[in-house]
This record gives structure tokens, C-alpha cells and sequence, in this order.
């Protein structure tokens, strides 16, 4: 499989599998599970800096070094275009010019799924401004498309909401974008465990981005290994192409040369 | 002069440059991005661009997120 | 994981991922497949041998050795006890007293499912007569309860019937059959792909038995690649504990510190 | 004498054992078990073995299965 | 659909929806819950009379009275076929001579699935004794098959764990049951709400027997009118043979005559 | 349940089953099937009259008269907002001022999913030219609320594609919609059979609106009636308010009074 | 004389008879099955059936279950 | 003068009103509705609305759909 690649815009890489850094329970886990999940793409917050206090608090980006990893600032908590647009010019300083973003725009707190509109309204002002725009949406095969058109290098639809671990709820609808994608499609959100991922992948999805069902799982670091395991399980049997699901049993072993 | 840092209401001298708060704040080499009044400030500008009294600044960093 | 144990009777196994050997192309993609697959334990069926004709047609177990496979030769196409007491012992003459055996006993040829008065029946029959037996039967908690109390070394529930590649049908009672067993549950028959085998790791089953999922694929060694990653994928899952199902939402990036 | 083979009429000599059959056949060596009125015969009894007129004689080897 | 005949044994039924009568909270809901049920067949259980204590208590056969009802007694709560056998004579004599009964013999209190060998023995015995059965099994087709033969007038596999409202657990067991069967296969056991009756009669089941679902809803004699209409929505569209499935959609309205 | 009013703007409805009239083999069949289902509310769609040629064909409006049903005269086959907003103003001229219409802006004919941008551009129109929308939109809860904001008397989100019969693809998001909602939620599109129906009015919507379920049915005229009683099934379950699931058994006998 | 009623030690004249115990327990005409030792008493039986020493006696009826 | 009717070309007279052409095509009492150049007629301007050279009209009526 390694030697399989993954095209993001110009970028190339060999991992199926992109991660956040949110919700662990300190830096040393955030680079452990990081490691074990083999992640090359991994998303961070841009957060204000505290003032006046603990200014040698140690930073994520030691932990995640951007010499080492393909970091994707995001806007999370963002629920306007503007915000958002502020919000990866601000992340496009901070790592010199780096100018790869995971654009979310999100509608409510409850749901955490998208403003769709507002997201079009964003990815319209960034790609003017020269971002490359990883663009969280929901799972609506003509959105996707649109997104596409616009020029996101990579349309990312939610499999089941943030944070929920409750898998691909909806197959058919990922399916239909996977099918008329020419960018790579990335499930982001509502993985939980290693068979979801395995899952999306088997549907064709490019690869899948997340966070909680590692971060949130009872051995985070085991999680990561698992994850990584079940995004290339699923990666190879995409391409090794399933057999045919069956209503009826067919025997394994042959009936000719019976002795009984 | 009294400017908003980060959301906070913040008092410094006249002069003060965006360098001259890095620096008073610890934050010289650290991984950060400035805003003023809602535009970046690339770093090449920290020296050169003077704060104005009721500036809107704002430092990040990248922390923990998914 | 390497390093965590599946104990069958006295035999130890690293893998937990078993495969049978029928439905192959020829020895050769029988023997990569095998390979790829990782597994220990190989199923194989007891036929006649040609008479006068083809003596030197190429053979099983020179492709899958017994000095580096632990054969686990079944009785399929068995309808009634005696025949699969028979089988049993052929095979146990045929491998040197090797006592380990897969033990299945059909209802009907449509279904392929098994017929669990006769499967008890053999059951008895066979541990009188000193085997070790891996036994297929359905999903009911109560008979593979009672497999396990007879002495069975480990019970094989289907997912879902053989060679239909419909995953796992019903997760609560093989979750069930997983909550009372003190032998090793390994799911047999039913799986397609490599998230199937995910999901069963996941509930908690110690291993998975397959074949058609594999010589069926389009491409059998590689998907033979697929199901041994998603074993280990949901065994680490399993182990790491999965982060719990929500119905809402949780982000995944905190809201402190947002400066919008 | 006429025993059955593998389900098949099989005519042989009067005085046939199980290792002349299995020699006849050219399975000497091979990863064979062998079943006469349905009970296993020993490797260790070929020798001794003697078959008689109607026995009902099954020579098995291990195949592709699951 | 009040034309079409459900056939147990020689007895004819215009309801296909079967009701218990446990876990009420009195006898006037239960009557008001079965009336709205529009059950024809009742099943009670067979318990100790109280003895010298309130002998006039108000009985339950005078809420369902066996001039307007079938009464069918069950052997709920019997784990050996001894018990069942004594329980179906004692419902015999009680109810002057009628020979029509549920047998259920119970593998373990958890899971209250059926012990399938105690069935099987039970069965047998009450068949020479001159009952008519209605039994509880598991979904395995080739036990259901069994019981058919030998004689049971009605067979009766679990959608889901007594009481557990999972709902079908196993379409594809129960489709397997209807297919092979020549009497009426009545889900026993397992559903939830209305629509769960809906898809039992979809798959072609003759009957649903039921009683939690109704006894334990907030409103058991609103829910017990929503199962009498779930039960016949699900009948007619099993007779009225429903759209095939498509993975694609197609349009409704003509796309002739568009003047856009 | 006919005491229940379903109100939609200022009408108010006894019925939650809306139907379409399209893919009939006849009107005569339109007709009956209509009658069978109970609806009050009935979809057409707005065509070009045959010019220059049998000037006497029947008229649907004759066999689904205006004053016996509401006629909601939709938008099928529209993809930009312009041809929606004439297709309307075009259907409330044909039907003497009545304003209430189904609106429906195409993204694509594969998927006939909604274009949603077009269709938040329609309704702004539409609402400011005096109708009353009833839309067709996708299943996302904040497109869904934005559209009642902006004052559609109903919401309706597929269940999936239209005409695919594949049923309520994702019970989440449409539970979702209907807990924020506080117009009417109609699922529009997607169902199969009656216990897809049952199901969607389970799940609290308001009322399902279909055609294809019905007149692709082997037995059209059945089928509307299997839906009719699966809707008012569902519905009076969802009142009803359904037990809870359980994981585990629970005897409907008790255990009281055993003898055995 | 002692009986075990529905599982209970119960005490009763040497000469009662299911007849005689269904009326002291004010069941008669009610809906209820008898079962001594196991064996079903059909009710023609009541009056001519007598209880022994040690019997054991239950008296069921039909109670809500599904 | 030449019109376009229903997307096909339709010649008709000069002095031709929508009422007219609903009258010639024996449509009169149906249920139908008419727009000329994207913009709806209302029937009560039947009467009155002259047809124009180049015109695009169009008649539609109710059909089944869902």
C-alpha cells in the first residue's frame, strides 16, 4: 500500500488517515497518538496566546513540529464567513506562507454541521486570496460538487456529527459524492472506531480526518494504532473490490470428492 | 495609551511598536500571528508599525484542535 | 499486539485471523493468499483421492505445510454425525494423530446453517473419542453455551450464512455468546469485507474464521492484506475501548480562546 | 475380487492389502488416509491389512476447504 | 382485508396481530389495551391460585373472557420440558378440554432465549398427548423446519429478546423461516413499535405476537391501536408488493411537456 | 386519531399522507389509488397542454377534483429558481389564486437531490410574490431551519433520493429537523413501503408526502392503503410514546406464582 | 393429616377431598386447575378424589402473561 | 404573423388575441393558464391581450407528478 499516494493539490502523501490534536489529555499524549496513527496531515486550532502569564508553556507545534507533519490550521468555532477568512490569514503567518486550510464555517452549536452558504461565501473569498481549502460540508452530493467547481483541493463531508463516534449514517449519500469527485473526498467527523473507518474507506473515500474517536477513546495511543490499521484495511479491500453480497449460502469447501 | 489585547483592555506607552509588546509579553521566537483592527501585521512589520490608542490587537498561536 | 496471546485448547497463536482454502484459483493464489493473510490456522476439507488418474497432481499441504500450518481440517458437507465422526477420524490418520478439528454439521444445502441436534450429537461423539473441537454452529447464546460446557475448545457462531458476505447479522447475540464464553468465540462464516471482520473484533470475538470474503475478492491477496489489518484494527480497538456513541455533537476544538 | 473404491466397482487380486492397493496407485508417500467398512486403517496395518470380496474401501487426502 | 383468513390448525383468524397480557396495570387496561388490539388469540400464564387470601380478587378471564377470545395459554417462565408438559395439561383441564397452546421452555434467565433440545423433547410429548402448539424458537430456519414437521401448528422465532423492543434483529433468518414454511410463521417476542410490527408482516410473516410493546408504552391502549394498524399496513403492502429498491433516484413527474 | 389536526399555514388537514400523481397506468387508477390513500393533499405537476391535438383527453383535475382535495401544484423538473417561480405563478393562474405550492429546485437528474442555494433564492421570491411554500430540501437541520425562517409553511426533507424507495436513510438528521421545527416537517421522497412510512411518522414528523411508493407497487390501490394505515400507525405510536429499548430480556410473565 | 398446598404445609381432616378443600377455599365455580403429585385431577374427580397424607396439591388459575 | 406556441412555431393571424388562440384550440373551459413572454395572462385579460410578432407563449394545464 505504501506505495500508493495521496494527492492533495500539489502535495503527495503516502498516510490515508489525517488527525486532530484536540481534547487530549496533555502534549506528551497529543505527540504519542499522533505518532501511532502515522497521520502526515494533522489539524490544529488557532487560539489567542495568553497574556501576561505562563509564557513558557509548552507549545503544540513542538509537539507536532510543521518540519514533520503537514499541519492543517482549521476554523473551528467559526460561524461566519468573516471569521473564518481572518482566521486562516492569521494561520498563514503563523507558519510562514503555509497556505493548505481546513475551512469550517458551522450553523449551530447543537449540530456542529456546516452553514453551507456561508461556507460557499468563504471558500469563494479564500480561494481569491490564494488558500488551498480542505472544506468541511455536509453530506449533499451537489454541495460537494459545487465545492469542487470552486476549487477546494479537497471536499471533506461530515460522515455523522463532530464528536458523535456514530459512523457513516448515510452510505448512499457518500457513495454518490465519492463517485462524481474529481478532488479527494476526506469523511470528516462522526468516525468512532476502527470499523468506521475502515468503512469509509471501503465506500472510496480518499481518506478520513479525525479527532474525539482517538482522543476520546479509553487508550488513546492503542486507538491511534487501530485507526491507522483500519483506514489501510479498508484502503486494500476498496481495492481489492469485495465479492458480491449473497442472499443465499454457497459452500467453501467442494461438494465433488465426497466420501460420505 | 490604552489599546484592546487579546479582548482585554491593556495600557502602554505611546511608542509602543508591535515589536516592543512581543517582547514585553515573552514572545520573541515563539510561534505566533498578530492581528491589528482585524489585518495581519507580517513579522517583517513588527518594528515598524506603531500602535494607535484604541488599537484592536490580537496574538495566536496554534493550540489543540480537531 | 504481537505480543497478546489466542489460546485455543494448549495452542498459542498470535493471529487471530483464520482462513479456509477453499475457492481458489490454484494452489499458488491458495498458497500467497495464505500468506498474506498472516494466519496460523488453515481449514482444509477431507476428499477422495483420484483414482488412476493424475497421482502427481500438485498437493494441498505441500502449498500450506503442516510443519508451518496448524491444519485445521472441517467436515463440510457433513449432514449427519457419523459422517463428520468419520471425517474426523480420516483426518486425524491423515495428519498423525493431529486431534484438532473444525467441526460442522449442516442442516440443508440452501442455508448451509447447522443442524444443532446432530452438531451436539458429534459433538459427543468426538470428544469421547479424545478431539479437540472448533465447533460452527448459529448464533444462539444458549447452544454455544452448552458447546462450551460439553468441551469444546472454541465455539464458531456464523455471522451470517457461508459464503454470502452479509457481515455480521445479528452483533447482539454474538455480543451475548461473547459475555458468557470462557472458551475462545470466533465468528465463522458470513464475512465480506474487512470492516465486517473490524466489527466482529470489535464485539469482542477472539477471532475470525474466513474463506470466500478472500478467494472471492478481485483480488484475493490483497484483500487477504485487507482482513488481516482489519482484525488487528478492531482486536486493538476492542482493547483500546471506543469513545462512546452521542447523539449531539461534541467540537473537537475548545472555544476558549477564540478571538472572533 | 470385487471391492468397492471410492464409491467405484474395483476389481483386484485375491490376496490385495491395503499397501498393495496403495502402492498399485502410486499414493505410496503421499498424504493419504484410508477407511475400510467404515473404520480408519492404521498406516502401521497396511502391511497386514487383507481385503476382502465387498469391502467397501475410501482413500481421502486433504483439499481446498473452509 | 377483513376477507383474508390467517389458518391455525383448524381455527380461523381475521387478526394477525397476537397480544399478551402481563405487565399492565390492571385488569381494566388490559382489556381496554386488548380491545383496541384487536386481537383475536390472548395468551395468559398459569400460576398459583392464592391461598386463603382475597379468593375473590378480580380474574383475568373475566377481563378476557375465552367466549370472545382465544385463550392461549403459554409456559412462560418453564426451563425444563417437564414443566412445559405440566403446564399444558393444567391450561387443558382448566379451560375444559381446549387444546391449543404457546410453548416456550427458556434456556436462561438473561436472554430468555429458547433451550432448543428442552423444545424439541417438549414438543414431542405434548403432540402425543393431543395438544395443538404454538411454539417459541429461536430464528434458525433449520429448527423451525424441525418443528414444523413435527407437527407444531404455528411457529413462533424472536424477532429480539423477550421484552427487549431491538425490533427485527434478523430479517434475513426470518425471510429464510417464511420461505420454507407451510404453516404460519407468528413473530414471537422482540418488537418494539408500530413500525417494527410493519416490517415483520412485510417479510411475509402470518402474524405477530406481542405484549411488552403495548403493555409498557407511556399509552398502552393508544400504542395497542397503532399495532393493530401497523400489523395491517404491513400485511397489505406485503400483498400489494412493494417498489423494488434503487440505488438511484427517478423522477416522479414527467420530464415531457416541460416548457422550461 | 381523526380528531388530530395537521395544520399547514391557515388549511387544516386530517390526514398526514400526502400523495403524488404521477407514474399511474391510468387516471382511473389515479383516482382510486388517491381515494385509497386518504389524502388530502395531492401533487401535480404543470405541463404543456398537446397543441392541435386530442383536445379531449381526460383531465387529471377531473379525476382528483379541486374542491373534493387541496391541489399543491410542485415545481418538478425545475433547476434554476427563474423556471420554479414561473412554474408557480403559472399553477396559481390555473388554479383560480390558490397560493400554496410545492416548491423543488433541482441540482442534478442523477441524484435529483435539491440545488439548495437556488432554492433559498426561490423562496425568497416566492414568498415576497404572496404563496405559501411547501419545499423539498436535503436533510440538513440548519438549511431546514433557515428555510422556516424565512417563512415556508412547511419544511420537507427527503428520506432519500426521490423514487429510490430506499427509505429514511439517516433517522438522525431527520429527528434533528423535527426538534428544532416549528412549522409542519414532511418527509418528501424516499420511502418504499409502509413501515418506511410508519417509521418517519415514529421518528415525530408531521407527515410524509410520496408517489412512487404507491404507483410502482404491484397493486397501487393496496399499497395506498397500506401507507394510509402506516402513517396513522406511526403516528399513534409516536403519541403513543414507544417502551425503551433494552440490551437485555425482560419476561412478560411474572415470576410469581410458579408452580413448577 | 399435613398436605403441601401450592407449596405450603398445609393441615386437613384424614377425609377431605379436592371437593372438600375447593369449597373450604372458596374456589368452587371459579376458573382453576387441580394438579396432585404432579397429575392433573380432571374435575368430574373432585368429589371421589381423597387427599393422603403427604400429597402434593396445586391449585392454578389463568393470570396476566405474554 | 408568426409566433412561437408551446416551444414550436405557430403562424396565426394578425389581429389573433390570446382568446382566440384559446378558441381555436378548442380549449376554451379548460383548465389551463397562459403565459406570453414569461410573464402569466390572467384570464380575465383574454379578451384584450394582442398577440405580438415573435411572441413566445405558452399553455399549460395539470398533470400527473409527484
Amino acid at each position: 500500500m505504501n506505495t500508493e499516494i495521496l494527492k492533495i493539490g500539489q502535495r503527495e502523501f503516502h498516510s490515508r488517515l489525517l488527525v486532530g490534536t484536540g481534547k487530549y489529555k496533555d502534549l506528551e499524549e497529543t505527540r504519542l497518538a499522533t505518532e501511532a496513527s502515522g497521520a502526515e496531515i494533522v489539524t490544529v486550532a488557532i487560539r489567542r496566546s495568553n497574556i501576561g502569564q505562563n509564557a513558557d508553556e509548552p507549545n503544540l507545534l513542538e509537539a507536532i513540529p510543521p518540519d514533520r507533519y503537514t499541519i492543517l490550521p482549521n476554523t473551528a468555532g467559526c460561524y461566519t464567513a468573516e471569521d473564518a477568512v481572518r482566521t486562516c490569514r492569521l494561520a498563514r503567518e503563523l507558519l510562514d506562507g503555509h497556505n493548505l486550510v481546513k475551512l469550517e464555517v458551522l450553523g449551530d452549536e447543537k449540530t456542529l454541521f456546516p452553514d453551507i452558504t456561508a461556507t460557499l461565501e468563504a471558500t469563494e473569498l479564500l480561494i481569491k486570496d490564494g488558500f488551498e481549502i480542505m472544506v468541511y460540508t455536509n453530506d449533499d452530493p451537489i454541495i460537494a460538487k459545487r465545492l469542487e467547481e470552486m476549487g477546494c483541493v479537497a471536499v471533506m463531508p461530515l460522515a455523522a456529527p463532530i464528536g458523535s463516534g456514530l459512523g457513516i449514517r448515510n452510505p448512499y449519500n457518500i457513495l454518490e459524492i465519492v463517485d462524481n469527485a474529481s478532488v479527494p473526498i476526506i469523511v470528516d467527523a462522526g468516525v468512532g472506531t476502527a470499523s468506521d473507518a475502515a468503512v469509509a474507506m471501503e465506500l472510496g473515500c480518499d481518506g478520513v480526518l479525525m479527532n474525539t474517536a482517538i482522543a476520546a477513546a479509553r487508550n488513546p495511543v492503542l486507538m491511534a494504532s487501530a485507526m491507522k490499521k483500519g483506514i489501510e484495511a479498508g484502503r486494500e479491500a476498496f481495492l481489492a473490490g469485495r465479492m458480491p453480497r449473497k442472499r443465499y449460502a454457497s459452500a467453501s469447501s467442494p461438494i465433488d470428492g465426497s466420501f460420505f | 495609551m490604552n489599546i484592546t489585547l487579546n479582548g482585554e483592555a491593556f495600557e502602554c506607552n505611546n511608542d509602543t511598536t508591535i515589536q516592543s509588546l512581543v517582547e514585553q509579553q515573552k514572545l520573541v521566537g515563539k510561534r505566533i500571528a498578530i492581528e491589528v483592527n482585524l489585518e495581519v501585521v507580517p513579522r517583517s512589520q513588527y518594528n515598524t508599525c506603531q500602535l494607535q490608542e484604541g488599537d484592536k490587537v490580537e496574538i495566536v498561536h496554534a493550540s489543540g484542535g480537531g
